[in-house]
């Protein structure tokens, strides 16, 4: 199981997870990449700040 | 099994329609009699419109209630208090959701409202109705008390920080709350005519907010501090264009420097298996974090928060639907514990997007 | 049984994810699928952040689509018609939101849309997803069209009259809809940034609405006039501040001297039995008339009239959520025509008071 | 020259409180007085919070009123009729901006508000003050009425066509009104309750809305049809979403087949040197047609309309401040005019973007 | 004298509209020029419609400014710093609006906005532009920066207890405000569009906001400490139903226990001659603390206050309208400041009641 | 001048004002009974509390 790196929820990656691959977080939505399979571990994706008000 | 029988008392109003509507609707509820003073005889839609076609009950008067398993009482503050003894022999199970009951204590009671409470000796009896602090006393209870609705999204909110030992005291607790107009009830008068209401941004006593005693009783109880928490408490509302809803906006200082998964973690324990409370916590999108208004109708609470570590302090934002989860919505969650049915029988909509 | 299992495309958008809410809870149904082009991968609630807690469904793309038993397109006009014949591969039934399929005849589609129509071999299979005029074809059905939000509101509250022979065809009718902004779709623009269109009042399409058209070949057809209408069809829509909502005004002339139990009679016998309608037409209190507002989230259509018999003239008032009886509720109530199931499963929700 | 001496009676209502907001800054005069019944004594910002620390101007009570130039009378209905004797004593021109003299008929006024004209030899000498209309009449007049803020912005937007004779009057003339919360005055009830108020879209008076009488009469005049048009008017009203503002939504049938360019010369014709009316009407942007909520504070009544030629039909649009250009705005335009001063003195504000 | 000859750059955007709409009606002023990138050719009603019929200008392409008397800049953060040194050849007087010269010191802004400044050498000429702090330096300066919206209402309103030295700064300053939509400017985006953000209580940056560090500079002045206030400032924003207009509201701890009079006396002194700051609280009403709805259009910064006596707490409290006191409003007070006409001309619109 | 025993303000009384008569503070709209004239006193006027909001 992979912790995510902005919140530590549990990630638990799909049977065909490859890596490189984009995910999110099901708790603070942050944008995932799969980073190793075998041992499930994620990493932030980079990500552009929206602007989302004032 | 056959169902619980309930009443409502002061069923005219926001919070007895809101209660009408879940109880029609909830699989282990038949509605006997919905009481009110000013409308008795007329058809529970023509003062609650959404529920024309769905019920055939008729309002009928106070003192033609007639004994139920559990009577809900949806009257303004102070009606309730002198009268509870009647209504006890009513029903075996009371819930008053209004404030006469929230308070343990005498001395708070009369500190913040004013006066002696009309019937001290049941104080002891009553439980404070928020089922995420109180479920297994609520399994025993018979006199239950709503909650007050900023009171329960603050406290919501707040309670895990508390009760994690997290928060300098020594520093205060400021609390903002923003309130839609349903939680004035449903009495017109001139802060509520439309012309003027409409587009407020209105600050009501900035200082000296009732809701603050409830606050000051829970978080006082989860720091074993049975009189109240001795931390100073600032809390403060404002009117704002929205019928339904609250966001609470709390500010509170802590012991030492942690860092945001700390707080992720300890909202998480507290909250990961309440059925009504979602951690709202995003890094993108436009809901990133609690917002009323999607919570219209649904008795959830959205708790979300950020963490300024460079001078130790956590905002906690609670959002929640007033009359829901703020009241009503609470109210059939409490009775749901009393009688020992699933939690959330009859509170199952999830709200509105767009809306 | 087992359930039914439904997938929606174009689940991002605003009828998208009111279809994803009001599945997710029916008794009948399991969701397959969502799928969506721009947000595959991402969690339902990343857009539709009411169904946080409620659901672990993530977006698939629209080409990882798989068999299902219903499937339903929530595309924009025009996106769905090129590729009817591959959805249908997909599911044997089809409901389509779209304005694709809603006209019976390629020379109205022409008239209205513009275009010769991309699938007119598709056209005679459709059935005008209403399940109030077409409940009988819905139930053989395989091709369901959606039906326009406003047209929706329109016809339901004129069929009566129509259907009665009451209305005088040598007069033109005016439709004026009152409608909230959700009805343009999820996507942002200059016309819906908040500034602008916050309070707006503003026409769009003063002539040559093509919800007309829908008006034109359902009236027509309870006119015994399958080309359509002849009568005069003056329809005019302005949007105002609501999210969710429609308010039809439409002004009829009539053939003959009645009084209003006429019209009392004629629209009881037409909506009695019927589920999702109500008619709202009270003397007293602030809700006399359909009132979309508290409409939101209910399937209903709320339907009031008055008679001006000095002028021997009906104002029909019709009101409903253009989300749900406008959009995915009736697209629901139409699943479950064709499905056979209580037409009233999955959209009990009575809406809110207040609100 | 010195200032014009105005007083103001019913000064604590919406409209009273509109004049005295345009009297204060006015160029050419001084207020003497302001009468409330209510609030006599008391400050104008405790009713008008907009004028704090612009005036330090009491109420005084209705019988302390003194004599003066010009006196405005921002009564209920039916208020100032019987007593319009007394005030006329008080100042040699009176504008009376209730419905008491806005119709010449009292067979007219009989029909649509019942009941006998308490006053019926005023009538003759009363003009209906709508200075695009009447501007010579207002150049003479002691008695002044205002005019219906509905009606004005009918009238307004419909005159040209009928002047120039192109409707069709056996066709009927169907006028749908938006309308918001303040045109309803200042005093609060069970129907201006902001939960109940809010996000509203109520019809009110489908059929019989009194400001038809109004139209009927100023459109008859320029058909000359001194009895009142004979054409069938259907007006309706609907509350939506605002405080201030008006949209009207009119539908006309023409006599023969024009093209958009005739429409066009014949509302540049008329209004092309009105100060307070222009044509909106544009092929692009956001604000293509007249939209109330841009004109709040100013006296603009902008106009649009759109041309159906396969029906022979046009849609007009116009919008309107009811306070403004609907009541107290055009009240001071007509002052202006029964004093030969600058028609715009003390209304330039041109309203805001955004809003 | 011949008029002051004013540009605008970012004429197309919200406070370049306001900016023109108060310019155009200013006694002293002439507008030169209005220039956009997107816009250029076209009628500034194009944009702003309530400027329709009351001016004739075009948009320019930024390239083709010319010399003027004074240059507004209404461009989006970091767009003017690069430019400035252009900027000012064009005129001896330049006004920035954007947040590019706010801050004196060059480390604050990094701390801030993140990156090093553009033009740090022009840091120390520039003037922050709020005439009730800076009246004297505005009439020399020949740079002036525009203040921050919230930074704006919450300095004024706490800016005589800091002066007085009145503020316990070992204790948290904590500042909520509330905020309208156009704080956002004029393009569209997911969290501007209509559906989403209407009836929204959102929060957004509950820590790091970008106008603490206004506060921190400007509050440090009145304290003597120029490199900034070192007392902790938690300030949070949250986004409310409203187009225009900011309600702070700040709590702040006392050194030392006061009454209630000391406060009006601290405030009266501070403010009674200022033209545009009014002292609201009252005692009865419903507008008893600032209110921004009223401020709509006006220059006018409302502050009130309440004192917590036991707690030796403050609430300030105030409003005022984000485009005109808290962006252009205040920039013309600022010009007005800067050529030294009266601080009031062109700023006399006094706001709405109702709105 | 009288002071507003509210706010503070100064208060004038009107040529005419009499003993018992009810006047406005400018500054809090307080509501002041005027108790002297001869050496301008006023005091605050019971009021009733009213309803203003939740
Ligand atoms: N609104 C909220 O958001 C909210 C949230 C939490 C808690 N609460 C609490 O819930 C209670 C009810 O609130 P509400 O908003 O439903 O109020 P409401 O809309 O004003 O309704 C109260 C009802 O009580 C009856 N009533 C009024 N005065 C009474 C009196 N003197 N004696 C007996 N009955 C009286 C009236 O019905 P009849 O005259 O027809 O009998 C009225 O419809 C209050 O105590 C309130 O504090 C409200
Ligand atoms: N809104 C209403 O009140 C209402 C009422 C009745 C009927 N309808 C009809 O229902 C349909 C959907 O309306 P809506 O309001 O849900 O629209 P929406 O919110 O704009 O959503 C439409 C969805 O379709 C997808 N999409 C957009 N452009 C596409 C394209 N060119 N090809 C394929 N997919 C595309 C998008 O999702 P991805 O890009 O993520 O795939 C988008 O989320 C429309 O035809 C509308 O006329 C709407
Ligand atoms: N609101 C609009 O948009 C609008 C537009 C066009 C025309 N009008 C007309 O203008 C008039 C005033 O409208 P409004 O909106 O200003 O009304 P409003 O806000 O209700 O104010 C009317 C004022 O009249 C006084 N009043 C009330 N009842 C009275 C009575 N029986 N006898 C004497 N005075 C009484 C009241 O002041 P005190 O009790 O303090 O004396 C009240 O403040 C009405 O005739 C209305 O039809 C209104
Ligand atoms: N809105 C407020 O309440 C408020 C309050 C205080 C201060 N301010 C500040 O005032 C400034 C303007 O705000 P606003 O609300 O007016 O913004 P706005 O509505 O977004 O307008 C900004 C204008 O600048 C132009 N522009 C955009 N991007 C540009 C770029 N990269 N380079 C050059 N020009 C560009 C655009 O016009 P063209 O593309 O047509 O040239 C646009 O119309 C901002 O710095 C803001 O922080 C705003
Ligand atoms: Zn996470
Ligand atoms: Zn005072």
């Amino acid at each position: 199981m992979a912790q995510c790196p902005e919140c530590a929820a549990d990630i638990t990656l799909e049977s065909n997870a490859m890596v490189g691959e984009i995910i999110y977080c099901p708790d603070c939505n942050a944008e995932l990449e799969i980073l190793n399979v075998e041992q499930p571990e994620v990493g932030l994706a980079p990500q552009v700040e929206e602007d989302w008000g004032e | 099994m056959s169902r619980i029988r309930a009443a409502i008392v002061g069923g005219s109003g926001y919070t007895g329609g809101e209660l009408a509507r879940l109880l029609l609707f909830h699989p282990e509820v038949e509605i006997t009699q919905v009481a009110s003073g000013s409308r008795a005889g007329q058809f529970l839609h023509s003062v609650h419109p959404n529920l024309r076609k769905l019920t055939g009950i008729r309002f009928c008067r106070p003192e033609d209630l007639m004994p139920c398993d559990v009577l809900f009482l949806c009257l303004p503050h102070g009606a309730s208090a002198g009268m509870m003894e009647h209504y006890r022999t009513l029903a075996p199970r009371v819930i008053d959701l209004s404030a006469d009951f929230r308070l343990r204590s005498s001395t708070l009671y009369q500190r913040w409202y004013g006066g002696e409470h009309p019937a001290t000796h049941l104080l002891g009896e009553a439980v404070y109705g928020l089922p995420e602090l109180h479920r297994a006393e609520l399994s025993e209870a018979t006199l239950v008390s709503g909650t007050g609705c900023m009171a329960t999204a603050s406290i919501l909110g707040l309670a895990p920080l508390y009760r994690a030992g997290l928060v300098n005291e020594q520093m205060p607790l400021v609390v903002e709350a923003k309130i839609g107009s349903s939680a004035a009830g449903a009495a017109p008068g001139a802060s509520s005519h439309h012309p003027d209401r409409s587009g407020a941004v209105r600050s009501f006593q900035p200082t000296g907010h009732r809701h603050s005693a409830e606050l000051i009783q829970e978080l006082g109880v989860l720091r074993g501090q049975p009189d109240g928490l001795t931390q100073s408490v600032a809390f403060s509302a404002t009117a704002v264009e929205l019928v339904r809803g609250i966001l609470v906006t709390a500010h509170v200082f802590l012991n030492e420097q942690i860092d945001e998964k700390v707080l992720w973690r300890v909202y998480r324990e507290a909250y990961g298996r309440e059925p009504f409370i979602r951690i709202v916590k995003e890094r993108s999108g436009v809901y990133r974090y609690p917002e009323p208004k999607i919570l219209a109708g649904s008795n959830f609470c959205d708790i979300g928060f950020e963490l300024d570590a460079a001078q130790r302090r956590v905002v906690v934002m609670a959002a929640l639907d007033n009359l829901m989860k703020g009241a009503a919505g609470n109210a059939v969650q409490a009775m749901n514990c009393m009688f020992g049915l699933d939690e959330t029988a009859g509170l199952l909509f999830p709200g509105l997007h767009p809306v």
